[in-house]
């Protein structure tokens, strides 16, 4: 050792005053750091929270559904027993309302009466009637949704102390309204309609199951799409592919797919799908293939990154006792990376399962009174059902957007559990 | 092949047709057509591509077709096609019930909104930043309105409406020619006042709810849905109400329309029907349930004559002649 | 060179007459990218001869040992040139089968690299793919030779079916020998295989090493001159890329021909 | 029928599957050691020439039959029927034509329709069965080769694995496919519309008024396009956003991974990614209703004007939506870090906030770099978050009170509902979205340069 | 024992009487969670001394080595009871200050771990945030002292602000090494300081560790009872967690008191 020919530090003194300040300083920092992170992260969940907290108080009315219990007579005069479907269901359901308020005697009140029940009155009675034929003749019971004004009337949504050229409904309607409510005819039960109702013009009707067929379908054909193609493609890329320019300028090119706006996917779509392959406008075929379009540079870049990081140890460990290198990313490579796939998987559909603006440019924001029958009839989904409800003029729409928007986070969090779910049971340490 | 029939055009429109599909879709045996809302001038574009399978059957409008549309119509083989008016709407002005009383006539609207304006005799780009800049009398507040992009039919209602009247109330606008005119009487500012808020009514109704100095423009289903946040601004005096808007005193109002495409009839299943529904008394009439959506009908002779033309498929002719 | 016993020395004496020659590499040079770190190596491999390499760090005793079963093939800016053969064949030849030649030719790494795997899946895996072994029986007959060989199964008998991970690092390397076994290789590679192992399972290694000897032919790299000493009979010096000489493991040892493998030797040794 | 056929070739190639199998297991209990491939790769390889070939030859049937027997029946037709009848009215008659055939009848068709349908009718029951035949005899002579082809030296592992090789580059080629597709029909449109507009003026303009008359009795504008305001406007919402998200996505991964316990980072991370699945619509309503007035509010009550769309709400907001692209992916790259780095610098008495900042985010620095190249393309590109709360007006200004427009909202606005591809207010949507295009492009051979260069390797 | 050299042997006995305390463990145990490591471990450090821990893997050396500076802080299931003290005050009193300890009570690791920064940023680095120095001409001393202490800096002295991560395995220790002396720590804990290495490195930090025994004091974990034997002082054999016995190395190595020591050290020198 001829080096030693430096001199020794000099003794530090840890414990002068000085050296207790910088000390504090550091700590200081470090407790600053530390605050700033949790502060970070309150502030996160804190604007979730408000963003859940707002959808929730705006849109929980849309979980009841004032209804009120109505007593139907299917006369035959009205109803003929050989074909009940072609009835005349206007006059059941006037009648009906007549009975409600014997007091009303001039049309123009009782029409303004009907319009405490549903517009969707009369298709109720009649696929009651049509469902049981034995009926006709008779007088039954059936509880029908109030109409959207009454509705939030018994919601409180509409104040009825109010002056009354500022309600939407007259204290004529009301005074109607409160005589029922008197009856105990009026019930606010948990408003299942909005799961499996499909979607209607009339806020008191209108429900999800379209929307949440189609969004299925969408995601389905998405999935089956993006899913084998952007993991083919990642391990290609990763594993096969040789590392020269051309690989680099792919993989920047797959990040910047990442950042081209989603609708110019729609217009690829529309351009491509429908226009060129001549595949139906709305449907949700179109739909998740242009959603795979735009998933499929997140999955293939987050299932790169899964690869890269099983360490080469295990792959050298497969290829030194014979393995081909088919087989060692078949057995090896691929079940270990599941976990970091799964998550890609989970961030692609989530973002696919809440865009709008591609579905847009292919139609799936047409209004559809039945869910899809398949992935080729026409359908909406559930961003774009929340996209048509947020432009209606009915106070009722307004909690049901919100209500959808949960429903669709809900969707969204169910995702998420089964993606950590199946992370943490395929998670293995080596 | 298809066996619903398609539907596209005005956002104005819309929920009046989504309310007759429905209806349609419950009380027939056909499939209910499939609507998408794609404003007035998109809509006229796809339906007037050409006939077949691929094209809409019928567009919603909030303005009569125009010629260069028509024009447009002809060029791709769509040659007959019939013009059904289903009522009127109002352009409502409306701000928050917190605000003043405002009561504008259409030469302030156009000095408020306008890209430029006439001041002193002469043609400048628009000074005004507050209302009482304008008259005395209004409120000492900021010039907020909120509006449609140019892309919606209620914009060219609004401007045909309210700011190609309001100008002509200007001396030195009225002596510019041709096309000068018509870009100061038809521009909307872009310095600030007035904001094109996308074509979302809703978005711009809760907007004023929270911004009690703004203004608003939109359809009046929308003011008659929020009457307990939102007020009418009365227009030359007149408030938007049905009565004034269906006797027309109230002048913002405009006719809605749809479209049919004649050689579509027979071919797509149910059409016809459709057509008959959509012109029924029981939707389009007075109490029908069209009304209850907002739409104020049309007079009783008009509506019969209008249902005839429809039923039959009564070909446009305007332009043609 | 007063570690090497006299038995290790007879035993190197005695087996001389038996020597055949098992792998045979030939003006090998390795580049990564553009640099060039083997030039021009000629190295026999002798059948049932632990043979090993020797040589300061960076010297390419792995980049060696990794022709010798292509593992090279794995680095893409890695060439390799000249011949290797194993019995004579050109292991390097197109025709070549990669997969057989890496089930012929095993290999140990070191660091132990056991799969994620229950401890019988991970000596069973090799079989499986090469189709060794069809039933449940055949495949157990398998793993219990293979852990015995590497002197493991009395310590993991009753832990079968748990994660070879969980092993001590010592027991994961014999994991590893037992895995490298289980596929019946010729040659096996050991690239350092103690350096992560405390002495007493040093010691087992070795001891396996010796046994293995019997049946495979067997090639290490160590860092350590006691253990070339001690395992191996021949051995090979490199140096910056060079194979500096190669010969009986006492001669190295005793009586080496070059300065720089005599410095390398005591420079530890002094 | 179609999925009969389908699940047909499907069992087909499971019985090849077997017979692959089995044939080459008969070769193992032979030859022994011999025998090249194990008989499970035998099988997979007679599967894959049974099954592949059959379902690409069905998959082109379906896609030409329909147009094949729609061209046989338009001639079919009458002479008289087809006389100087457009493209569109054939169209109508196949229509037709097919509606009658499924039985939808609602008025007595011609008998000319009626013979047509008839026609049809037969034509496509032929070609569905000429279909299955030629689709099954394809996979038994398929099934027939394969089984010639194997003996026991026969390498079925490679050619299985070739097989593999095909299918993964075809995948990988889907993504390039979606590349160029993108580029040439940005590129024809822009083309298309760069004829009409000087580029000088779209590049270098600084007024932005696309509203060009879309009917020539509109008067919107004046039609301007310089797109300098509209790339400034983007650049100023992203930045705002990137401005939110960077601090609390990266103090948030910093938290969680030096300072929370395990199980309190296994809650909070999937909470934070439930940020970035909320619909944007959603976030647009949050900008609109929420963020956006309050802004205002506060600036009202400092006596600072605040334009009602401001930069400010909406790059906010979109910053509140890509919090957790930054938070998650770095969090997976500190993570990355070795714990032997951190030992390290513990060991020589830093602190925790100084094991961080200066040996841990410098080494994870690509991952990181990475999060927030994601984060900002998500930001560049996202739409309904700037549809709803960004202005329609290109203003520029760096000022992020003022509004200001986004690339996407003017594609969205220009676009929507209007498909007419020949003037140059709808042009310019495609040439804005080519630059945009080629600007991330930029950004991103950039940052993987930056990356390359400052990286800190600690292997 | 025939590793020992005379002149050890001698530096042992000369250097008895200066022999004062600087480090001392009561009743040390250690948890991992439910598991105890380690067993009521009682310890002497003595200065300017060089003491070694050995004993078969697994045994609690590490473990103990890392309570010694507190470095078990960073693990979150561990748990320390007993004393330890330093200059005879108790590190683990919570009114102590871990920076200020760990900055006294220095460590190197058995994996070289440099940070991914040039050289000279390496060894800065404790001097940075400890303030140390201020200019950077103080810096530069240091950076210069602590590398040739090292015996690193004529090898590097070109390219200092070449990142230390491109160094050979050796010198990355020793640039470990130089990183730990900077901040002018009073003892040196390293923990298998040359399992990575090969002979010559190896030999180039035990000649390191020797010199720095003369301002420092120094604890070492060794798999090599060579290396124990060379270049320690006091030697302190661990089994199962507990301390089995502790005494100069001389004794430890001819001369143990416990049967398992003897077999440990044995089980290698046979
Ligand atoms: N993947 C690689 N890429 C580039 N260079 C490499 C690579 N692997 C090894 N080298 C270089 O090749 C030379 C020989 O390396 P090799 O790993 O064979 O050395 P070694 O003798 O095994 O050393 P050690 O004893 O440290 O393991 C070294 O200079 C090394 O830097
Ligand atoms: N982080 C940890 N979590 C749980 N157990 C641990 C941890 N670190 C060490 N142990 C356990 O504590 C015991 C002592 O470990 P330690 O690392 O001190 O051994 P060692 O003597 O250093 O062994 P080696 O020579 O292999 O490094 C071992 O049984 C080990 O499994
Ligand atoms: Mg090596
Ligand atoms: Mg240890
Ligand atoms: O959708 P519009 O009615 O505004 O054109």
């Amino acid at each position: 050792m001829s080096e030693t020919t430096a001199t020794a530090p000099k003794p530090f003194d840890w414990s002068s005053p000085e050296a207790m300040a910088k000390r504090k300083r550091r700590y200081a920092a470090d407790r600053r750091l530390r605050l700033y992170g949790l502060v970070s992260i309150l502030v996160a969940i804190g604007l979730l929270g408000i963003l859940i907290a707002s959808l929730v108080v705006t849109g929980y009315s849309a979980f009841v559904q004032t209804k009120i219990a109505v007593e139907f007579t299917a006369d035959p005069e009205n109803v003929p027993a050989e074909d009940p479907g072609a009835g005349n269901f206007r006059a059941v359901v006037s009648n009906a309302v007549q009975a409600l308020f014997p007091e009303i005697e001039n049309r123009r009140e009782l029409r303004t009466a009907s319009k405490i029940l549903s517009n969707g009155a009369t298709t109720i009675v009649r696929n009651h009637v049509i469902a049981n034929p034995g009926l006709v003749g008779q007088t039954f019971t059936l509880e029908v949704p109030a109409s959207d004004p009454f509705d939030q009337l018994n919601k409180g949504v509409i104040d009825r102390n109010l002056p009354e050229d500022r309600r939407r409904v007259s204290d004529a309607e009301i005074e109607l309204f409160e005589s029922l409510e008197a009856r105990g005819l009026v019930s606010t039960p948990f408003n299942w309609g909005l799961f499996f109702n499909a979607d209607s013009r009339f806020p008191e009707l209108a429900g999800l199951a379209g929307a949440v067929v189609g969004s299925f379908y969408a995601l389905l054909v998405c999935f089956l799409i993006s899913f084998p193609v952007g993991i083919a493609a990642a391990i290609y890329l990763e594993e096969f592919a040789p590392k020269n320019r051309w690989t680099d300028l792919v993989e920047v090119n797959i990040n910047n797919l990442a950042a081209v706006p989603s609708i110019v996917f729609g217009l690829l779509g529309l351009a491509v799908f429908i226009q060129v392959f001549g595949l139906p406008r709305s449907a949700p075929l179109v739909g998740g293939m242009v959603l795979s379009l735009m998933t499929l540079p997140t999955m293939i870049i987050v299932t790169r990154a899964a690869l890269k990081s099983i360490p080469p140890s295990i792959r050298e460990a497969a290829l030194g006792i014979g393995a081909s290198k088919h087989e060692v990313i078949l057995h090896h490579v691929l079940p270990l990376a599941l976990p970091g796939i799964l998550t890609g998987t989970i961030i692609g559909l989530a973002q696919a399962l809440g865009e709008t603006a591609p579905l847009l440019l292919i139609g799936m924001n047409a209004f559809l009174t039945s869910p899809p029958g398949g992935i080729m009839d026409p359908a909406t989904a559930l961003p774009t059902q929340i996209f048509i409800w947020a432009d209606s003029p009915e106070r009722g729409f307004a909690s049901r957007t919100s209500a959808a928007i949960l429903v669709l986070l809900g969707f969204l969090i169910f995702m998420n559990a089964v993606a950590i779910y199946l992370r943490q049971r395929f998670e293995r340490r080596w | 092949a298809r066996d619903q029939i398609r539907i596209v055009g005005s956002s104005t429109v819309f929920p009046y047709t989504q309310a007759v599909a429905e209806e349609f879709g419950n009380a027939t045996d056909f499939p209910a057509p499939v609507t998408e809302s794609t404003g007035t001038g998109g809509g006229m574009q796809i339906f007037c591509g050409g006939v077949g399978v691929d094209y809409p059957d019928i567009t919603g409008a909030s303005r009569a077709m125009k010629e260069s549309e028509y024009k447009l119509c002809l060029e791709n083989g769509v040659d007959s096609v019939t013009e059904v008016q289903i009522g009127s709407d109002g352009l409502s002005i409306a701000h928050s019930v917190e605000g003043p009383e405002i009561d504008l006539t259409k030469a302030q609207i156009f000095q408020a909104l306008a890209a430029e304006v006439e001041v002193d005799g002469k043609i400048v780009a628009n000074p005004y930043t507050r209302w009482n800049q304008i008259d005395p009398s209004l409120p000492d507040s900021e010039i907020t309105v909120f509006g449609p992009p140019p892309t919606s039919g209620t914009r060219d209602a609004f401007v045909e409406l309210v700011m190609e009247e309001g100008c002509e109330q200007f001396p030195a606008i009225e002596a510019l020619e041709g096309d000068r005119k018509d870009e100061v009487c038809k521009r909307m500012r872009t310095d600030g006042p007035f904001v094109e808020a996308g074509e979302n009514d809703n978005l711009i109704v809760q907007r004023l709810q929270a911004d009690h100095n703004a203004l608003g423009i939109f359809g009046y289903s929308f003011l008659y849905e929020n009457q307990d946040t939102l007020k009418a601004v009365a227009v030359e005096g007149v408030k938007p109400t049905p009565e004034t808007i269906a006797d027309e005193s109230y002048t913002v109002s405009r006719p809605l329309f749809f479209y049919v495409k004649n050689a579509h009839r027979g071919v797509i299943p149910g059409l016809q029907e459709f057509v008959e529904e959509y012109v029924s008394e029981e939707a389009m009439g007075p109490g029908g349930y069209l009304e209850e959506r907002g739409l104020i009908p049309l007079s009783d002779e008009r509506r019969e004559e209008v249902r005839n033309a429809a039923i039959e498929g009564k070909n446009l002719t305007r332009y043609t002649q | 060179m007063n570690m090497l016993t006299d038995a290790a020395v007879e035993a190197v004496l005695t087996e001389a007459p038996k020597e055949t020659l098992k792998m045979r590499g030939s003006g090998v040079n390795v580049f990564y990218g553009e640099k060039q770190a083997l030039f021009d190596v000629n190295l026999d491999i002798r059948e049932n001869q632990v043979t090993a390499l020797i040589g300061p760090s960076g010297c390419g005793k792995s980049t060696f040992l990794r022709c010798l079963n292509r593992m090279n093939d794995t680095i893409d800016i890695c060439r390799v040139n000249g011949e290797i053969t194993l019995d004579g064949e050109d292991i390097y030849d197109p025709r070549i089968d990669v997969v057989e030649l890496r089930a012929r030719v095993g290999m140990v790494f070191q660091k132990p690299n056991p799969f994620p795997k229950s401890i019988y899946e991970n000596v069973a895996y090799g079989p499986r793919i090469h189709g060794l072994a069809s039933t449940k029986s055949e495949f157990d007959a398998i793993v219990e030779t293979s852990l015995q060989k590497a002197g493991l199964f009395n310590e993991v008998k009753d832990r079968l079916h748990e994660p070879g991970t969980g092993l001590s690092g010592g027991q994961q390397q014999r994991l590893c020998i037992a895995r490298a076994i289980a596929v019946s290789p010729e040659v096996i590679l050991m690239d350092e295989p103690c350096s992560a192992l405390d002495p007493i399972a040093t010691a087992k290694v070795e001891e396996l090493i010796d046994e293995l000897r019997e049946n495979y032919t067997i090639v290490i790299v160590t860092h350590s001159m006691q253990q070339a000493a001690r395992v191996s009979q021949r051995t090979a010096m490199f140096h910056l890329g060079h194979l500096v000489e190669e010969g009986p493991t006492d001669k190295i040892f005793t009586n080496p021909d070059d300065k720089r493998t005599q410095d390398y030797i005591t420079g530890r040794f002094g | 029928m179609t999925g009969y056929l389908f699940l047909a070739i499907l069992a087909l190639s499971l019985i090849a599957f077997y017979v692959g199998r089995s044939t080459a297991g008969r070769f193992v209990a032979a030859h022994g050691a011999e025998v090249h491939s194990r008989p499970i790769y035998h099988g997979a390889f007679a599967a894959v020439w049974v099954g592949l070939p059959a379902l690409v030859l069905v998959v082109f049937w379906l896609l030409f039959q329909d147009g094949v027997i729609d061209r046989l029946l338009i001639a079919s037709l009458p002479e008289s029927m087809k006389q100087g009848a457009s493209p569109s009215q054939l169209s109508l008659y196949l229509s037709e034509i097919k509606n009658v055939a499924s039985g939808r009848i609602f008025t007595e068709p011609s008998p000319e329709i009626s013979a047509a349908a008839e026609r049809y009718q037969r034509w496509q029951a032929i070609a569905q069965w000429a279909m299955v035949v030629v689709a099954l005899s394809v996979s038994a002579l398929a099934l027939y080769m394969a089984r010639t082809r194997m003996a026991p030296q026969f390498r079925a592992r490679q050619n299985f694995e070739r097989a593999l090789d095909i299918v993964m580059i075809l995948s990988a080629a889907v993504a390039i496919i979606v590349t160029l597709g993108i580029i040439v029909s940005l590129t024809y449109e822009a083309i298309q519309f760069f004829r009409l507009v000087p580029p000088h003026e779209f590049f270098f303009g600084l007024n932005w008024e696309p509203q060009i008359p879309i009917r020539e009795d509109q008067v919107a504008g004046t039609g301007a396009f310089g797109a300098v305001p509209v790339f400034t406007g983007t650049l100023l919402i992203a930045a705002i956003a990137l401005l939110v998200a960077i601090p609390v996505g990266l103090f948030s991964a910093i938290y969680l991974v030096e300072f929370a316990d395990e199980r309190v980072r296994g809650i909070i991370k999937p909470v934070l990614e439930i940020l970035a699945g909320v619909p944007t619509v959603v976030y647009g309503f949050f900008a609109v209703l929420t963020v956006a007035p309050a802004i205002r509010q506060a600036g009202g009550m400092m006596g600072i004007a605040i334009s009602p769309n401001s930069a400010l709400a909406a790059g906010g907001v979109m910053g509140i939506m890509i919090i957790p692209f930054i938070s998650s992916l770095s969090d997976d790259a500190l993570r990355a870090v070795p714990q032997s780095m951190r030992d390290g610098s513990f060991a020589m008495g830093a602190t925790k906030a100084e094991t961080v900042t200066r040996v841990l985010l410098p080494a994870a620095l690509p991952g990181i770099v990475g999060g927030i190249l994601l984060a900002a393309s998500r930001a560049i590109g996202e739409t309904m978050i700037v549809v709803m709360a960004a202005g329609l007006t290109a203003t520029l200004t760096a000022n992020p009170l003022e509004g200001v427009t986004t690339v996407t909202v003017q594609i969205v606005t220009l676009l929507i509902g209007d498909t007419a591809f020949d003037n140059p207010k709808t042009l310019s949507a495609f040439a804005l979205g080519l630059v945009l295009f080629v600007v991330t492009l930029c950004l991103n051979v950039l940052a993987l340069r930056i990356v390359r260069r400052y990286r800190e390797k600690y292997e």
